[in-house]
């Protein structure tokens, strides 16, 4: 193999790519942060809802009308998942970590296929310069 | 055929920064959206918290059927006209619609383990959107192990685009069978226009968030063709500087 | 031999002729004539894309600069239909349904390429190729190599093609099919046919009216 | 016309080349027959309820069988390396994929033919209205084998494609396979009626569909 089709990778990862796999890393951070944020919101309502006074417990969970108007005798049911049989919170709260999970899986491989092809690019165009002169 | 076609060899590679935006524009409204659902939306009367499944795993849904549609008409328009940038498209599609599937079909158990008291039962469109996810992927694994690469794109258009009639035809059956699985939207089912605000900003988040993946997928495919092309270049230079 | 004259195109004809395997260009820059009544020899090292060449004339393989051009039409432009009319070919698989006899395949090969063949005419290429006639109704999956490559030759002999692409053609031939291969070439260029062959088999290359080399993606004239 | 007279003449030669090498049919007969069997002992624990089995296991077996053949359609051509020929030959891509889908299609009934008594007789069921069941075997038959032939011939040139055979044929086919499945079993428990003709015309749809789309996309995709 000539030194013109030298192995790919061969040449150090340039320093635009290292900025482009930052962006992804941060990019790919702030959908598992987000999660766990909401998360914890969403996992409020769930100890509140136990307490038998309804409306009350609507309203740590921050919206006392919206549960009201959505529950018309709220009271009643409200009271019927006191005795959850099956944790709906961590349902919930695995549903959504794992479609964060997938989310951020999907963002952190392409971000890093980009950074990865455009250095190749750059050493690639390199290359062509490089040879393009010799042949002058 | 488009297929090595002389590229200019110097044209610098432009940041995405439009790229970027949308990923931002699309991530503020995810952000809103779980915000929204979090503090404004009550819980479901009967279900509970876990309803709150809903507005991120239909989002997802929607999707899911956009861009798996859009993959297999790009297939189709591929293999009528064969055009690098439409194959490009439809393999960005294909891949940011796999994701998306998965989204559903992990999300949708976990909500039934609560409301239909089980993970997974053989309910229609369960099963519709498994059947299509496998097909995906099948076709995905496929380009890669085609003979050669133009062959491979060919053969994985056409699966594409076959999959679509199956998959209408499917979800034609299953309507028939008859499933348990709620008609929310269709029904008139979403009670408050909290639930209603919620389910939008889910909706226009992930979309424009998918979307954005599209562009991005898209752009690096676009980047690989040319680096294709310079590879070529060189392999040719290199042929020439050879038997001189 | 008889000169092309102006007014009539080759038979086939590659003209800046560029096929890239991957990323890699296996033949670039090439001009090849094929004319009638000519015998061509190709011939270059393992790996410099002989037979990719003659995928390539053939139309197996679509070029990625350049044209190919068929009497002066170019490939993509030919109904695929016609192709097989015009030219045929031989390669390191014969061509052949193992599970038919050769009479079978000769009949069925010519059908496809829109000659009805009759009994005579079958067995006439047949005993040209030197395949005796006890073989001739028995399966081909039961014959020898060399039988097979012969019948593959008859194959190419009742296309009616004007021109010829083979590949190897002597492998697995014993030296009485050797000169009937020899002769057969000998025929094939009397009746005016282009013929290309890629060997190294000495005997052929005595043979030859032109000798070509495949080296670094382009012919050249001369001996290896 | 000629596409017609190409058909048969390639469909010939597919039945004389199965007739000849009786493996392929006799294998497939055998595998079917072994999936009923297999199925009798997973499924059947007392008599009484064997008959909500039926449906599937025919239907099951069916599939898989076809899945069984599917994988040597090509097999001729490939080992003697006449698909270039076949489809350069005949006039576009169609009459290759067209008798390949007949041969498929004589195959498949081949096995119905044995595997249907076959269950009845195993599950100990009657059939009262056998219309209905034939109606949709027979449509099922024909969606089965062309999308099938489609996925096979596509899948010619690609590596692993015993795997991706059934990966990308069981998704596409499951419209057919869902209603031939309600069709029995609605036989079976003697209803008919809207549902089964609803049932019936989604299968007939989806044949519709595919042999129009078929011999077009597999032409679109093996172009060179």
């Amino acid at each position: 193999m000539s030194p013109l089709l030298s192995p790919r990778g061969s040449t150090p990862v340039r320093k635009p790519a290292l900025r482009r796999l930052a962006v992804g890393v941060a990019l790919s951070l702030v959908l598992p942060l987000s999660a766990v944020a909401a998360s914890t919101s969403f996992a409020a309502p769930q100890p509140a809802a136990a307490k038998a006074d309804a409306p009350a417990a609507a309203a740590t969970a921050g919206a006392p009308d919206a549960a009201a108007k959505a529950a018309p005798g709220g009271a009643e049911a409200l009271a019927k998942y006191k005795e959850e049989p099956v944790p709906g919170g961590a349902l919930l709260l695995a549903a959504y970590m794992v479609m964060w999970a997938l989310a951020a899986a999907l963002v952190a491989r392409v971000v890093m296929r980009q950074s990865r092809t455009e250095a190749e690019l750059k050493e690639l165009a390199e290359r062509v310069d490089v040879a393009t002169e010799t042949q002058a | 055929m488009t297929a090595h076609s002389p590229a200019p060899l110097q044209v610098p590679v432009k940041q995405p920064w439009l790229l970027l935006a949308g990923i931002a524009l699309g991530l503020a409204l995810i952000e809103a959206a779980l915000w929204w659902i979090a503090t404004k939306t009550p819980p479901d009367i009967i279900l509970g918290v876990v309803q709150k499944v809903f507005y991120f795993h239909v989002a997802s849904a929607f999707v899911m059927l956009l861009t798996l549609t859009a993959a297999a008409g790009t297939s189709l328009y591929d293999l009528i006209r064969p055009d690098d940038r439409a194959d490009a498209l439809a393999r960005s599609c294909l891949e940011v619609g796999v994701v998306f599937a998965l989204c559903v079909l992990t999300s949708g158990p976990l909500w039934a383990r609560k409301s239909w008291g089980m993970y997974w039962t053989w309910e229609p469109r369960l099963t519709l959107t498994l059947l299509v996810t496998l097909l995906a992927v099948a076709v995905i694994a496929l380009r890669g192990l085609a003979e050669d690469p133009q062959s491979g794109r060919r053969v994985g258009a056409a699966m594409a685009v076959m999959g679509a009639p199956a998959s209408f035809l499917i979800h034609v059956a299953v309507k028939w069978w008859g499933g348990a699985h709620p008609q929310v939207l269709q029904g008139g089912g979403i009670r408050s226009s909290e639930m209603r605000v919620a389910f939008w900003l889910a909706v226009a988040g992930l979309i424009t968030f998918a979307a954005c993946m599209v562009v991005a997928r898209f752009r690096d495919l676009r980047l690989q063709d040319r680096a294709r092309s310079l590879r070529l270049n060189l392999s040719a230079l290199e042929l020439r500087r050879g038997r001189a | 031999m008889t000169p092309t004259s102006p007014q009539e195109p080759a038979p086939l004809e590659a003209r800046g002729v560029a096929w890239a395997a991957g990323e890699r260009f296996v033949l670039l820059d090439l001009d090849v004539t094929l004319r009638p009544g000519e015998l061509l020899l190709l011939s270059g090292h393992n790996g410099a894309g002989k037979t990719s060449l003659l995928d390539v004339l053939r139309g197996e393989r679509p070029v990625d600069r350049g044209a190919v051009l068929l009497q002066g039409v170019p490939l993509p432009e030919v109904a695929v239909h016609e192709l097989p009319r015009h030219v045929a070919s031989l390669h390191h698989r014969p061509g052949l349904y193992f599970d038919l006899t050769g009479r079978e395949n000769l009949t069925l090969m010519a059908a496809l390429c829109g000659h009805t063949l009759s009994v005579a005419e079958v067995e006439a290429a047949l005993t040209r190729v030197g395949l005796e006639p006890a073989a001739w109704d028995r399966r081909v999956r039961h014959y020898s190599r060399g039988m097979k490559q012969r019948t593959g030759l008859a194959r190419v002999l009742v296309s009616g093609a004007r021109v010829w692409l083979l590949d190897e053609p002597s492998t697995g031939l014993d030296p009485a099919g050797r000169a009937t291969l020899a002769q057969v070439l000998r025929d094939a260029r009397d009746e005016g046919r282009a013929v290309m062959v890629v060997t190294h088999d000495p005997e052929l290359i005595a043979l030859a009216d032109r000798h070509l080399v495949l080296r670094g993606g382009q012919v050249h004239e001369g001996a290896l | 016309m000629t596409t017609l007279r190409l058909t048969w003449l390639l469909l010939q030669k597919d039945l004389r080349i199965a007739a000849r090498s009786r493996e392929v049919l006799g294998f497939t007969l055998l595998f079917s027959v072994l999936c009923v069997l297999i199925f009798a002992f997973g499924f059947l624990q007392s008599g009484s309820a064997a008959v909500r089995y039926v449906p599937g296991v025919l239907w099951v077996t069916l599939l898989f069988a076809s899945s069984m053949s599917l994988l040597r359609l090509f097999a001729a051509e490939e080992e003697g390396g006449t698909l270039p020929l076949v489809s350069a030959t005949t006039a576009g891509t169609v009459p290759l994929f067209l008798s390949k889908a007949g041969v498929q299609l004589v195959f498949t009934t081949l096995v119905t033919a044995l595997v249907l008594p076959m269950v009845l007789l195993f599950f100990d069921a009657r059939l009262d209205a056998p219309g209905p069941v034939i109606a949709s075997l027979l449509l099922g038959l024909v969606g089965q084998s062309v999308v099938g032939t489609l996925c096979a011939a596509l899948l010619v040139h690609v590596r692993l494609r015993e795997v991706l055979l059934p990966l990308v044929l069981y998704p596409t086919v499951a419209p057919l396979v869902i209603a031939g499945v309600k069709v029995t079993s609605m036989a079976l428990q003697g209803q008919s009626g809207q549902g089964t003709t609803d049932w019936l015309t989604l299968m007939l749809v989806f044949d519709l569909v595919f042999v129009a789309a078929s011999p077009w996309l597999h032409g679109r995709a093996m172009q060179r």
